[in-house]
Order: C-alpha cells, then structure tokens, then sequence
C-alpha cells in the first residue's frame, strides 16, 4: 500500500470494546460505524459548509436493498442484497441477521434496549426469517421509528459464520471475539487491536459498494489533544480528532491543516439529580441557569464555535423549538428563586467531570465561579468516566456534565431518551407525568402533525423545570492535514472512513 | 539435616554461595508482595463484577460473574485463588483493554525497559563522571558546578522538566523530536528481537527506525537522567570522596602508584554503595517513568498504570503494580548479589 | 555559642532561610500579596500572558496564576509538613524499639517495611490515592505511611549501631534502664540524621504531592497545588503557552531547594564530630588506636 | 656531633611548612636540618601533634593540599625536590623513598589481593612482566616472613592478622628498591611481642639490602633499640639531633629530660594496707564465657575457667596480648555480659545469678571505667550529667546535692569546675579519661574495674594518669581490678599481677615477683618483647639479639 492508501489517525483513546452490544462511546462509535454495516442509510447531502452530512429525510438500503413498511406501521419487512460478502468471504443471508437479532435479544444490552424500550417488542417471536433474503420484524404498537432505528450505528449485522467459530460453551455469543475482533460485512475490518495503543482497519475488498480507497486506517492513542495538534501540524499524523475549541482555533491558521465543521446534535449541559436536596426545588434549577454567564463562556471557552442549547431537544432535529428560553445572565433573579426556594445564603454541592477533559474542567471552574456570586458552593470532583457513570447512574452525584446526543433524528425519540422518567439514560430523574404521557404517546402515534406540537410543548415544559443547566451545542469539528478530503456527518459524530481518500 | 546443607552450600563457589540464598528469600518477599497487592485491591470502593461488566450489566449478569470469580467465596480462599492465578501467569482481565492484564504489561514492558535503560546509562555516565572530577579535582569549576547542580538536581520536578525541554527544544526551536510516542507514527515498528525499538531497529537494519527512535528517546531520557543523576552524583561524591580520602589512597600515592590506576582502584572500592544506590535508582525511575512516559506519550507500563487509575482499572492497576514490585525485588536482589561478589569482605 | 553563626552564615544557609522566610511569609500573607482570588474563574481572562495585571499570566479558566503560586504555598506546605511530622512521630518511636529490640515483632516490622519499600514509591503512592479518595488529607495520610518506614529505618539503623557503643554499657553500668537508655541515651544520638532527614522528606513530599497532582491523582482543581498547576498548563505547553506551568514549576524548584539546603545546614550545625575536628586540634591521643587491636 | 663524611641520601635544609591560607599560628614546620646517610637508622620522637608525620610527607613531596613548603628545600642524593617534573617525582616516591605509615590494615587496598597491590606497586616503578612481578612480590612476602607465601599472595587485606598486613606494607615498600625507608609508627597498635617481631624484621631486611630508615615513634623504647641516632621533636621543630646513647644518658633539652623521665616507670612501691586477706572482696572462681565464633557452631572460649582473688584495697593488674579475654572477664563483673559458667562473689553475695533488679543497688559498689575515653560517653551530653547519672539513677538526691558531688568529683580527678558544662568532645581524650573517672567513682565504689586507662595516650599524659590513679587508689582506698597492655604502667599500681593468655589465666602472683623471675614462657615472652629505656647502651638493631633465647 502507498502512502496515500493508509492514513493515520489519532484520537483520545481506543475504543473500549468493538462489541455493539457494548456501553455507546465516542469511540466505540467510531469503530462501529466503520466495522459494522446496518440493514438501512440515511441518504447523504452537501451542507452550506461543504461537509457530507446525511439527509434525514431520505431513507435507502443498506444490507437491505430495500424494505416495505406494512401500512399499519406495525411491521416492516427487509429485503437483504445478494452478494454482499464480509472481509472473511462469507456472503451474507438471513441466517446472519437472525442471528444477530438473536445474539442482541440473548444479550440483554443495546439492542434489547432498542427492541423493548422504543419499539416495545415483548418476545423474539416479532423477528421472522421469511426466507434466505428476507427477513421481517413486527412490533406490537405502530411507530413511526420502524424505518429509522435501522440506521443506528449500533444495530450492524453480523458475520455468523466467522462469528460462531469463535463461540465456547460459556460464550455462546462469541462476546470475547467481538470485544477484540471484527466480523461484518462492513468496508473495514480490524487487523490489529491494541487498546489503549492502536487499532488497524484494513478494507474489505469484498465491500458492497467496492472497495475503500484508502486500504489502511491507523488509528493512533494520544489522550492529550494538543499533542494530537501538534502531531498534525508536524505532520506526523492526518487526522486530529477531538481538538479543544481553542485548538481547532488554532489549527485554523495553519495552512498546512484543513478543519472541518459542521453544527450536530450534540448538547452539552450540566445534569443535576433532581431527587436530591436542594435540586429537588425547581426554583433551585432555575436560579442556576440564571447564573451561567453564556456569552463569556461561548467566547473563551468555546471560541464561539458553540451555540448555547435552548431545548432538550438538539437544534437540527425537526420539531425544535427554543422560543421560550427565557435564561438570561441574571444573578439577582437567581439569588431571589433561591430564597424564595428557601436557600437564601446559597448551599453546597458537589460537581463531577471526567478525567481528561480539559474543556469540562475549564467549564467546571467558571460554573463553580459563576454559581459561587449566588452563595452555591460547589466542590469538584474529578473522576475516571466509569466511576462518575457508576456515581450518576446509581444518583449519588448532586451535578455531572452530560455530553451526549440521540442518534435518531426525531424529537420524540431524544425526549423518550433523556427526558422520560422511565429511561435509563435520564440521569437527572427528571419526572413530570404529563410530560411522559406526551412522549409515549408520540413514541406510538403516526400522526407526524400532532407529534410536532406535542414534542414542542415539551420542550418548552421541560425548559421551564429546568431537569439540566442548559449549556451549549459545541458542534462537531474535525482537523485533517489539507491533504485529506471526503469528510462527512452522521449522527454519531463517527468519522466513515470510507468516504475519506487522500 | 541444616548442618548438612551447610556443608553443602560451603562446598560452592563463592559467587554461587552468595546467590542461592537470595533466591530461596525471593520466594517469601514475593508472597508478601502478592498478599499486598491482593489485599491493597480488596480496599478499593466498587464491585469489581459492576466494573468488569459496565454499566449496562443487569444483576443477574452481575450475581453470575461473581460467582465465577468466586467473590463469595471467604477472602483466604479468594486470596488462594488470587496467588494460584498468579502462579499461572493470569493477572485478570483489564476492564478497559479487555485483555488480559500479563499480556498487555508484557506488550509496554520493553516501552519502559527501554526508557529506563538508557536513562540509566545515562545517568550512571553523568553521575560518575561529574563525581570522580570534582573530587579528583577539588575547587575547580567542575567541583563548584556539581555542587550547584546536585542540589538544583533534587530539587526539580521531573514532569516538569519534561515539559520545559519539550517547550524549548519541539515547540520552540524545533530541535527535538515530537514528544509522542516511541517511532514517527508514519514508521511502522521494527520486527520484534528485543522489543527495543533501537536494537531491533539495528538488527533489521533499517536505519530511519533507528533514527526516529533514538530521536524519540532523547528528550525523555535527558528528563530522567538529568533529574535522577544528582541524587547519584551526590551520592557517589561522598563515597568516592571518602575513599578518595583514605589511607591507602594515600599510602598507593606515596608508593608512586600512578594516579590513573589509583583513580581505577578507588572506583572499584566506591563500587559496592555505588551499585546499591543505582539499583535504588532503577526502582525509582520506574516512578518516574510513570510521569515521564505521561507527558511523552510513551505507551510503556507507567502510562498504562496512569491510564489504569484514570479508568479505574483496578485488575490493570494490581497486575502493573505486582510486576513493578516483583521489578523492584529482582533488581535489589541482583544489586545484594552484585554487592556481595564486588565486595570480598562480605563473609557469606 | 560562636559556632551556631559561622554555620548559619554560607551561603547555601542564608538562601535555604531566606527561601524559608519567604514561603512562611507567602503563607501568613497569602492573602495580602495575592491581587486575585486563587480560586474564581475569569473566563474571558483565560491564557493571558504575563502583564502588568497578571504577573504570571493566566491560566486557561481565567484564574490569576501569581495568586495561585502563592496560595498553594499554604497547601504544598501543609500537605509535606503534616505528613513528615506524622511519619516522624509514628517512624521515630516505632525504629527505636525495633532497632533495641531484637525479637518477633521487630523483624516482623522490618519484613512488612521491606514489602512497603519493594513498591515503588510513586506507584504505590497513586494507588492508595485512589483507593482513599482524592482529599488534600488522603494525600497527607499516603505520603505519611511512605515516610514512616523511611524514619523508622534510619532510627533503627542509628539505634543498632549505637547500642554497641561503650557509652551505652556505661550507661547500664550506672544502673540505667532500658527506657532510659532508649530515650536518654540513643533518641538524643539517633535523632540528628533524623532531623536531616525530616527537611529532605519535606522536599521529597512537595515533588511527590507535586507529581501525584500532575498525574491527576492527587489533590483536585480548582485547589491551588503547584503540581496540579503544572499539569493544567502542561496540554498547552506544546502550543506555546509556557507560563502556565513554568511559574508552578519554579514554586517547587524553589520550595525543595529551600529543605534541601536546611537539610545541609541541620547536618552542619549538628554534627559534633565535625565540629569536633574544628575544636581540639591537638589531643593527647595517640591517632590510630582506639585502643588496642 | 660531628658531620659524616660522605654524601647523604637526604638532605634537608632548614625547611618550613606553613598554612596556605594566612593565619597567626606558628607553622606547622621549622627549622628543620636533617641528614641522613646510607646505612643509618634515624629515630624522631615526640609527642602527637609535633609534625613528625609531616615531616614524612614533606619528604615525599605529598604535604596536605592547604600546607606548603614556605622555605626551605630537600635534597634526595643533592637533587633538589622541588625541580623534579610530575613523572620524575612520581618515580620517587616508593622508587627512592618509601613510606610504611600506620596502621597497616588500613593502607591496603581492602578489595584487591596483597600479591596484586605489590605487583601494582612494583610495575609502576620497573618495566616487569606481569608474571614476574607476581614471582618477585610472592618472594618478598617470603621474605618478610608470611609464612606460605605463595598462597597468602592471593589473600586479600581483612583476611589478614595486624602484623601480617604490617609485614605486607613493608614488603610493599621494599619491592621496588628504594634508597629510604619512611616508617611512620609503623607498629602503633601492634602488641608489643608482635611489634617488636615487625621491627626486628624490618632492621634486619633493610640492613640487608643498604637501605637506611627514618624510624618515626612515640615510643623512646623503640629508638633505645633500633636507632643510631635520635631526633626529637616539638611543634613543628627539632629539639635535639644526637646519637641515641648519648642521648639516652644525658639529654640536652628540658623537654627531652621529660620525655625520657615520663617514659620511665615509677615503682614507688605503696605501702600495701594491713592486710584482712582472709575475707577477700571479690572471689573470682572457674568464670567462663562463650562467644559465638565467626562460623556458625563455631565458639570462642574468651574466658576460659578463670579464678582470681582481690583484697580489699588491693590491686590486681590484668595483663595480656589483645584478645586474651581481658575486657570480657571485666565485662563479666559488671554484668553487661552474662557469664556462662562460674562464682563471681562479691562481699561474700554471689552475684551472677543476681536478676537485674537485685543487682541494681550493688552497682553504686562495683564500677568500671572504660576502655575507650571518648565512645564511652555519650557525645550529647555535657560532663555535668555524664558524671552524675550513677547519681541519679542509684541514689535519690536533690539536683544541688548532685552539683556538689559533680564539682567535688572533677575536683578529685584534678578538672576545673567549669569542665561540667563542656561536651566530650570539647575535651582532650587525657580530659575525657579523667570524666571516666570521676563517673565511676562518683557513687564512691568499693570496687572499681580500670580497663587500659593508660593505653593510646600520649607519653607524658600517661604518666599523670598513673598518678591520678595511684592517688585516688590510696585516697579512696579502693580495690581494683587494673587491666592493660601496658607493663610499664603496671609496675607503677598493682599489688599483684595476672597473666593473660586466650582466656586463661597462665601465670598470677605478686607485682615484684613475676616481673623478676617469670615462670611461663608466655609471660618470658611478654617481657622480653617490652623495650625498655633503662640500661641501653647502643643500638641493639634487633631486640631479639639482646635477648635471644626469649623469643622464638
Ligand atoms: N591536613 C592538615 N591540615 C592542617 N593541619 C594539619 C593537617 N595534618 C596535620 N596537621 C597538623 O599538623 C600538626 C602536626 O601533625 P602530624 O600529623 O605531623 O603530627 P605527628 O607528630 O605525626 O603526630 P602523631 O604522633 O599523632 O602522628 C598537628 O598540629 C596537626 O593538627
Ligand atoms: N561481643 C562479642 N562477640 C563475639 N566475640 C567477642 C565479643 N567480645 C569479645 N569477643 C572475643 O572475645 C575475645 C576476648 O576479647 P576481649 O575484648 O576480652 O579481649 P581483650 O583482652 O580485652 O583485648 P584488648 O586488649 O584488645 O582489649 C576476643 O577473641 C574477641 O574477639
Ligand atoms: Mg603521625
Ligand atoms: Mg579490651
Ligand atoms: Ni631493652
């Protein structure tokens, strides 16, 4: 291979696990979009920047050439293409996706999550093998999230072939293979992984849509960004992902460098456990939102390459709304909620960030600054990621920076994901029964018009209660050395590597 | 039955009379090392079933892993299990590689070997050196910068240092090679020999490997030999000063010895402390490295260690310190066995 | 008492006080001298090179870093101080006894020293840390267990050679008891390389609390702690923003140096066998025996 | 004194030696004029600190780094030192002059074999094969008398008794044929019958190879035997230069007069008091002690069934080579050791099975005074409490009571009050002996143990320790138990003699009687290996020919 066939990539950290059915990370993410290959695309379009990003809109075959939704939106039926074939040669058929079905299902983790929780299937019965290149799935309750699920990174299918040599009697799921190891009919598959060091991607030559142009990712450990800056300027590596705002700032002046930008689905805010003392007041919630000096923030933080967040909702996803967004920078309001929460001379909480993020610790001390002109005391606590989601899972941690985005564009599903007193993932225990009664019954009607104002009365209950300290939408931006071209979008904020060339 | 072996033992040779004892004490020190190892990991907060398997574990999943790792068993039976794992070389799986924890303090080890060898030449190549002309040559301007830089030695930070070289000598003048990782990430690795990256680099012939990893090398080992060569250069003043000062220094000068053999002898008789503070140093560079090889992303054991407490790696953090200690207890005693064959007064 | 100025008077004493001095002022007037709080965020003051406003420049949150070197005087020292005087008033006790003792218990101690010592310092440092929780006190408490074998040992090593000396069987010959001995007699002896080692300790607990804190396992921002300050200028070091980490960096250069050099000043002052060469220039004792053969 | 007529292998012209940095001391060296021709033995004498050692490393071109020849100039065969080149002067020392300095042991090099530091010595000076130089240094350690030369070669320094590394450091001095010998107290700390067989040997070898000696000494003794002439020494000056029989018959000096007066003994016979010998106050009977030896299993029997009797106010001197037990059997009465076997009757109370607390109240009769001054006191304490702690911990006294009885103590040992606020180390070791003293007998002991007080001091402070001691002996009228090495000073205190051989007791009797017909042939020897300064009349050049027969 040449030069200009590998390229060589640095991020924080490697991926945790290359399992799907693994913890959803920034860099599991990565892994899985260019290791797994799902059964559906959104198609793709150019943005006002420049940057591929996918029109969600448009929905097209992956694995599936293509799929029927029946007219009661309570099954959907896929029609798999004829001579995909993995990095191991074995052609693909409905044997793999039942047995990727069947191992998610079995796993009791993502997919299981997906399946019961949104599409709220209750029995493995609802996935059929119609015959060796179909495959269907019903649901019990219509929804208008049959087609779109499909797209989700974490829903690829699965060698079985290669998978099920790998199986033991205590792993009949082949977790151990699939922790370390890649098999799906994805553009790349891994040749080397070292976590925590490297991992090497070789294409597939088999690869549907042809084979990748560039034959070899070499993605490099660098925990330190402006190392990664560094490396990319002194062009020991093409890729620098994850920069610090401050650091794409400068990589903008470097000619040698090339970064792009595209305004995604993240938000970035501060959670707050809303079962605790004193968050348990919505006066107290309030009062903090009132305190964030945003414009400061987005300048010296952010170096405005951020937007302040203004919904639960992300911005580029229908049905948004941020018109009743009323905090503003006002310490007097704040000081006044809180006495009237019965706070008058403030309180002390604890603030948990993750280690090696210079940007939340950044953040962390201008909140603890900024809430502290209000008497709220705040400690920081620094801790390994796995430790503060274990602290804010289980509700022990008063406040924690969440950055996190839905990978489904639709608003009542990203509301059913953080908002919803019965998901998982709402760390904030946010609860008000009305605002559930909306979302669930979003999450099964098919009349898109109500939905929208549904999803925007919530969003504007939701702003009002204040479950967060609404912070900002930080965008996503990626710095290549000029040479690199072909970046593009999805949800994930994953790179594809497949569309890159050099 | 004891009069026996002593016979025995008085028959070897010296050299072997001085080290087979040591390594029947091995045995014993390394229990111990694994007793506090086992029970140091045994007081950290979590569940290590809960961290093995994330967050998303059901407790089911969570009751059946215990079970498999026998955490319901009684701790003494937790702790048998633990040292019998060890025997058969299996350290746990790391939570955060998911690999098994030997394999990968076996995959960093030559990262950090290599580090601290050279480093250590390093430093034993300016302690010595510094220590012998000042003494040898009292007052002069070596005598008056030594004493000057033994105490600012000491009295710098490491990872400090390690960033000012890097500042002035990659940020600044561009001198130095980026400060991240062991070869230009374009190179790929040599094949492994050694798994120093310079020997295999030699070996395999391939020059630009060479290159890249010398240059790689330097600012990091300058950081630790600089740091760590006052403590040995000062240490070595006193002792080489006190044998320089000796009567039979002076008795070999009245002899009309000549001073480069007299320089030669008193070297050989400063060597016994000598050899024990430069095994005590290895120990510490192994701390050090741990700095070091962070702001270098190094990607040796002290960056995994690191890595392991960031994650909370707790099977990673109890194999790399276990291996350190056992490091640790293999270099004192080469050091023990070394200073008791240079010195021949030692009675065994 | 002539003596004590000479002593006091070189070089390396008058900076180790003066450096000493220093840092006791910097901790009473913290407040005083520091233009801002060492704490509070000014984020649109963020990385701002030194200038007549800020004398150190800024770090990446805003925060003054003149104001913090000096506050962390207070924490730096606190964190060392405590934990040498900890490790000194367990260690001190605890290597007299086992170095007058020979029994079970004290080579019992001396094995488990052993195993504390066969890890490196560094590293067991950053697990307990972890294990205890990052507090400013856990930190003192880890560096304390590190020291206590450190003085212990020496103790012991001091007592065992001292309890051979003829001064001790004259003792006894006076009908002195064993706890007299241990603490009239060898404490008073064994205490000098003690004390020596007490200022260097403190030293090694700044670079160890220092370096602990740079790796992210030791005290926790926004507290002012010259590692910590370090590591949170270290990412931009790279890019060009030295003095982030530089001023910090100095802190403790200047701050180790300082025990260092009263370490070599506690060890002249003290040591009666140099001062003894000074005195008596001639004895009546013939040099070369100590007695006969 | 008339001049020798013929050139002199060194000359040495009214040579000075000063301090490189100014200061109002007078200088270390002045005034020196030496001559020394070939074939001779010069003897320099005098007391610690009178620049004799300095003397010999002028000579050797090899003063301390802050002391400098200020005038003056030494001629080796009438070259002048100073104009020799680094390699020239290299050459000359150990080629021309070689020096034997003190304490063998420590001027070897402790990691190398003897054979390989003389086959180091030999080819820095004379272009010979390593096989060679190993043959001639194997030869000359035969030479020197090591028995089993070949194989001693290949031993290394501390595997090495005193005299035998004393003889390696002479053959290390002969190997490469110089014209000069330095010895510099070359058998300081050698027991007498060893020093004297060192000494013997070394006239003997040189004599035969024409080599002429500067024999530097404390010890009158050793220059009434050994030297033609004599130099006496005093701060930093030559007193006198004369030929040692004139010398030793009429000194010149005030000063030589009291050298040679205090290196005499004194047998002023004391009136021994009435005696009650009937109850003695201490029964010593079969006392033995057992030391592990070096070897595991191995023992050493330092006190092997030993029996001895002291009256009440008498003395019993304990003499003996290093290592015969003296110390232990000491050690023994006192209780820091436990004695395996044995009676040890103290007024009639058997005392070793005693517990510790039942001994305690019998301390304050029975106290030692130790062998080595200044270890023996703990250097952080002041004089005031080193010698009232038997005070305190013995008897119960108000802290003015104690005062007094310190300031009576130091009175008795002839100390200025003032010396109760001074630390050990502020005292010269004489001073420091005295503290031992008074510690010891500041409780008013019936019984005290004197290990060597008079050993490593220098000439005349030795004979005012005697004195001291014969004074509080017949002031307090104690009884003691006096060990030492030193014969001289026994003839001066004790009433009654034992004699010491590995742990047995060979030879006891009264002070006058063994020293005039010794029975054991140990004893013979121990005598006949004391140099005396009475009756000499020449140069003997070797004490075993003036007393053949008593030492084999
Ligand atoms: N290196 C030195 N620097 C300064 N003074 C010294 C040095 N060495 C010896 N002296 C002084 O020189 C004087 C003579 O010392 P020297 O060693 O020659 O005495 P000595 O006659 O050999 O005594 P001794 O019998 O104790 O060996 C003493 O006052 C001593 O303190
Ligand atoms: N604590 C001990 N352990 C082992 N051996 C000892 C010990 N003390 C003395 N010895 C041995 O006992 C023997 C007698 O020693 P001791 O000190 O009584 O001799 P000494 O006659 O006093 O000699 P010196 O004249 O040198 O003082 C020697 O061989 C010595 O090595
Ligand atoms: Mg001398
Ligand atoms: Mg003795
Ligand atoms: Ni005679």
């Amino acid at each position: 291979q040449s030069a200009s066939e590998t390229l060589l990539v640095a991020g924080p950290r490697t991926p945790e696990s290359l399992d799907q059915e693994y913890p959803p990370t920034e860099a599991g993410h990565e892994a899985r979009r260019n290791i797994f290959e799902r059964l559906l695309v959104y198609a793709m379009k150019t943005d006002p920047n420049g940057a591929r990003v996918e029109d969600f809109t448009k929905i097209e075959g992956g694995l599936a050439e293509s799929y029927e939704i029946a007219p009661d939106n309570k099954s959907i039926t896929f029609h798999l293409r004829h001579g995909v074939k993995s990095a191991a040669g074995n052609e693909m058929t409905a044997d793999d996706v039942m047995w990727t079905f069947q191992r998610g299902w079995n796993m009791k983790a993502t997919f299981h999550w997906y399946m019961t929780q949104i599409l709220k299937i209750e029995s493995f019965d609802a996935f059929q093998r119609i015959d060796d290149y179909t495959v269907k799935v019903s649901v019990p309750n219509p929804s208008l999230l049959l087609a779109r699920l499909w797209v989700n990174n974490d829903l690829g299918i699965i060698d079985s072939v290669e998978a099920k040599k790998h199986i033991t009697v205590d792993d009949p799921w082949a977790t151990r293979f699939l922790s370390t190891g890649s098999a799906s009919f994805a553009p790349y598959y891994i040749s080397k992984f070292s976590p925590g060091q490297e991992v090497i991607y070789d294409a597939n030559p088999y690869y549907y849509r042809g084979p990748a142009k560039l034959k070899k990712i070499i993605f490099r450990e660098m925990p330190t960004s402006s190392n990664r800056l560094a490396a990319l300027q002194a062009g020991s590596i093409d890729v620098a992902e994850w920069l610090t705002p401050r650091e794409i700032a400068l990589a903008k002046q470097i000619p040698t460098i090339k970064v792009w930008e595209v305004f995604g689905n993240y938000t970035h805010r501060l959670e707050m456990n809303n079962n605790m003392a004193p968050f348990d007041k919505v006066e107290v919630r309030q009062a903090l939102n009132y305190l964030v000096p945003r414009p400061q923030i987005a300048q010296s933080v952010y170096m405005n390459t951020a937007r302040p967040t203004k919904s639960p909702v992300s911005e580029i996803y229908p049905a948004y709304t941020d018109d009743s967004f009323p905090y503003k920078e006002d310490v007097a309001k704040a000081k006044e909620l809180l006495a009237k929460a019965g706070y008058k001379d403030g309180f002390k909480t604890e603030l948990g960030y993750r280690t090696g993020e210079p940007l939340e610790e950044q953040m962390a001390v201008i909140l603890k600054t900024a809430f502290a002109r209000a008497g709220v005391t705040v400690d920081l606590v620094q801790l390994p990621a796995s430790s503060l989601v274990e602290r804010y899972t289980k509700g022990t941690m008063p406040m924690f920076f969440i950055r996190d985005m839905a990978i489904v564009p639709d608003a009542a599903y990203v509301a059913n994901l953080f908002i919803n007193s019965q998901s998982m993932v709402n760390f904030s225990h946010y609860k008000n029964a009305e605002v559930d009664a909306l979302i669930n019954k979003a999450l099964i009607s098919t009349d898109e018009k109500e939905r929208e104002e549904d999803m925007k009365k919530v969003q504007r209950v939701v702003v009002d209660e204040a479950p967060w300290v609404f912070l900002f939408n930080p965008g996503y931006q990626l710095a290549t050395s000029a040479k690199v071209k072909g970046f593009s979008w999805y949800t994930p904020n994953s790179n594809s590597w497949y569309d890159f060339s050099k | 039955m004891l009069t026996g072996l002593r016979r025995f033992q008085q028959m070897l040779p010296r050299s072997l009379q001085i080290i087979l004892p040591r390594l029947l004490l091995l045995a014993p020190q390394m229990f111990g090392v694994l007793f506090v190892t086992f029970f140091l990991i045994r007081l950290l907060p979590g569940d290590p079933a809960v961290l093995l398997l994330g967050n998303m574990a059901t407790p089911e999943a969570v009751a059946q892993l215990r079970e498999r790792l026998g955490l319901n068993d009684s701790i003494w039976v937790q702790f048998i299990a633990y040292c019998r794992n060890v025997l058969h070389g299996d350290l746990g799986i790391s939570i955060f590689t998911s690999h098994p924890v030997l394999t990968d303090l076996m995959e960093r080890a030559p990262a950090t070997l290599e580090l601290i060898f050279y480093a250590m030449i390093l430093t034993v190549a300016i302690g010595l050196l510094l220590a012998v002309v000042s003494v040898v040559r009292p007052g002069g301007f070596t005598d008056v910068a030594t004493r000057i830089y033994g105490l600012a030695a000491g009295a710098i930070p490491d990872f400090w240092i390690g960033l000012i070289l890097i500042f002035v000598f990659f940020s600044k003048l561009g001198w130095a090679a980026a400060p991240f990782g062991r070869i230009d990430a374009m190179l790929s690795e040599p094949p492994y020999v050694t798994g120093f990256y310079t020997i295999d680099a030699l070996v395999a012939g391939d020059f630009g490997v060479l290159h890249s990893a010398a240059g790689r090398l330097l600012l990091p080992v300058i950081t630790l030999a600089v740091v760590n060569a006052g403590a040995l250069m000062k240490m070595t003043q006193s002792v080489f000063g006190k044998v320089w000062a000796s009567p039979f220094v002076r008795h070999a000068r009245a002899s009309g010895v000549p001073e480069r053999v007299i320089i030669r002898a008193a070297l050989r008789n400063s060597l016994p402390p000598i050899i024990t503070i430069v095994g005590f140093l290895v120990g510490f560079l192994l701390g050090a490295a741990v700095l070091v090889e962070t702001i270098f992303s190094w990607g040796g054991l002290g960056q995994y260690a690191v890595q392991a407490v960031m994650n909370s790696d707790y099977p990673a953090l109890q194999g790399f310190i276990l291996v350190a200690a056992a490091f640790i207890l293999v270099v004192y005693l080469i050091v023990d066995i070394l200073y008791e064959l240079v010195d021949p007064r030692i009675r065994v | 008492m002539s003596r004590i100025p000479h002593s006091l008077r070189s070089p390396a004493a008058v900076i180790g006080f003066a450096l000493l001095f220093l840092q006791i002022l910097l901790i009473l007037f913290a407040p005083l001298l520091s233009p801002y709080s060492p704490v509070e965020a000014d984020a649109l003051a963020s990385l701002q090179p030194p200038s007549a406003a800020h004398w150190f420049g800024t770090d990446i949150t805003g925060m003054d870093v003149f104001s913090r070197v000096i506050y962390a005087t207070r924490i730096n020292l606190l964190i060392s101080v405590v934990s040498v005087a900890v490790a000194f008033l367990i260690g001190v006790p605890l290597g007299l006894f086992i170095g007058y003792y020979k029994g079970i218990v004290s080579s019992l101690v001396m094995r488990l020293f052993d195993f504390i010592q066969a890890f490196p310092i560094f590293v067991l440092g950053m697990a307990l840390v972890a294990v205890m929780g990052q507090e400013i006190w856990n930190v003192a408490i880890v560096l304390a267990i590190l020291f206590t074998p450190v003085f212990a040992r020496l103790i012991r090593a001091e007592v065992l050679s001292l309890r051979e000396r003829p001064f001790v069987a004259a003792a006894r010959c006076s009908g002195a008891s064993d706890l007299h001995i241990m603490f009239g007699h060898l404490l008073l002896n064994a205490l000098l390389p003690a004390m020596v080692q007490v200022s260097i300790s403190i030293g090694m607990a700044i670079l160890l609390t220092a370096g602990l804190s740079f790796i992210g396992a030791g005290v926790r921002m926004p507290v002012p702690e010259w590692g910590l300050m370090v590591s949170s200028g270290a990412q931009q070091m790279i890019l060009g923003v030295w003095w982030v980490s530089l001023f910090p960096g100095l802190a403790i250069v200047f701050s180790v140096l300082c025990f260092a050099l009263l370490g070599d000043v506690i060890r002249d002052l003290l040591d009666p066998t140099k001062t003894r060469r000074a005195v008596s220039t001639s004895t009546d004792i013939i040099p070369g025996i100590g007695g006969p053969l | 004194m008339q001049e020798v007529p013929s050139v002199p292998l060194l000359r040495i012209d009214s040579l000075r030696v000063e301090s490189i940095t100014p200061t109002s001391a007078p200088p270390f060296l002045q005034g020196i004029n030496l001559r020394l021709m070939p074939n001779e033995i010069l003897g320099v004498v005098g007391e610690t600190g009178a620049g004799k050692s300095l003397l010999a490393r002028a000579i050797l071109d090899l003063l301390p780094e802050d002391l400098r020849v200020t005038e003056g100039e030494i001629f080796s065969r009438e070259r002048p030192l100073s104009r020799l080149s680094p390699a020239e002067r290299r050459a000359f020392r150990g080629g021309e002059v070689a020096l034997i300095g003190t304490n063998a042991k420590e001027l070897l090099d402790p990691v190398v074999t003897v054979g390989s530091q003389l086959v180091r010595v030999l080819r820095s000076h004379h272009r010979v094969s390593r096989r060679e130089a190993w043959a001639r240094a194997v030869s000359l350690l035969a030479e020197v008398g090591i028995v089993n030369a070949k194989e001693r070669a290949h031993a290394y320094p501390h595997e090495l008794s005193g005299g035998m590394a004393q003889r390696v450091v002479i053959a290390m001095s002969l190997i490469s044929e110089p014209k000069v010998v330095l010895a510099d107290d070359a058998t300081l700390g050698l027991d007498a019958t060893v020093s004297v067989q060192v000494l013997d040997m070394l006239v003997e070898r040189t004599r035969k190879m024409g080599v002429s000696v500067i024999l530097i000494t404390h010890d009158l003794g050793i220059v009434a035997h050994y030297c033609n002439r004599v130099a006496v020494m005093r701060s930093g000056r030559i007193e006198e230069i004369r030929d040692t029989v004139d010398f030793l018959a009429r000194p010149d000096h005030r000063y030589s007069q009291d050298l040679l007066e205090a290196a005499k003994a004194r047998p002023i016979p004391w009136v021994r008091s009435i005696g009650k010998a009937d109850t003695p106050l201490l029964e010593v009977s079969n006392l033995v002690k057992i030391f592990p030896g070096k070897r595991p299993g191995e023992e050493v029997r330092a006190v092997d069934g030993v029996s001895f009797l002291i009256p009440p106010s008498e003395t019993l001197a304990l003499v003996g080579e290093s290592g015969s037990g003296k110390t232990t059997i000491g050690q023994c009465l006192v209780r820091l050791l436990q004695s395996d076997s044995g009676r040890v009757l103290f007024d009639g109370q058997e005392i070793t099975t005693l517990s510790e607390a039942r001994f305690r109240p019998l301390r304050r009769r029975i106290q030692m005074v130790f062998q080595e001054p200044y270890v023996a006191l703990n250097p952080r304490w002041r004089v005031r409490h080193l010698v009232d702690e038997p005070l305190r911990m013995l008897d119960k006294l108000t802290s003015a009571e104690r005062l007094k009885r310190v300031h009576g103590m130091l009175e008795l040992v002839r100390l200025p009050a003032r010396y109760a606020e001074l630390y050990p180390y502020e005292l010269t070791a004489g001073e420091q002996k005295r503290v031992g003293m008074a510690r010891a007998l500041i409780s008013r002991p019936d019984f005290v143990i004197f290990d060597e007080p008079t050993t490593a001091l220098d000439i005349r402070v030795r004979a005012q320790i005697i004195d001291l001691v014969r004074q509080l002996q017949s002031d307090m009228q104690l009884s003691a138990l006096f060990i030492t090495h030193d014969l001289n000073s026994v003839r001066s205190l004790a009433h009654n003699v034992a004699v010491m051989n590995r742990g047995r007791i060979v030879e006891m009797g009264s002070m006058e009687e063994v020293f005039a017909r010794p029975k054991d042939p140990y004893t013979q020897k121990l005598l006949a290996a004391e140099l005396g300064i009475e009756g000499i009349h020449g140069p003997q050049g070797s004490a075993a020919a003036k007393k053949k027969g008593t030492v084999d």
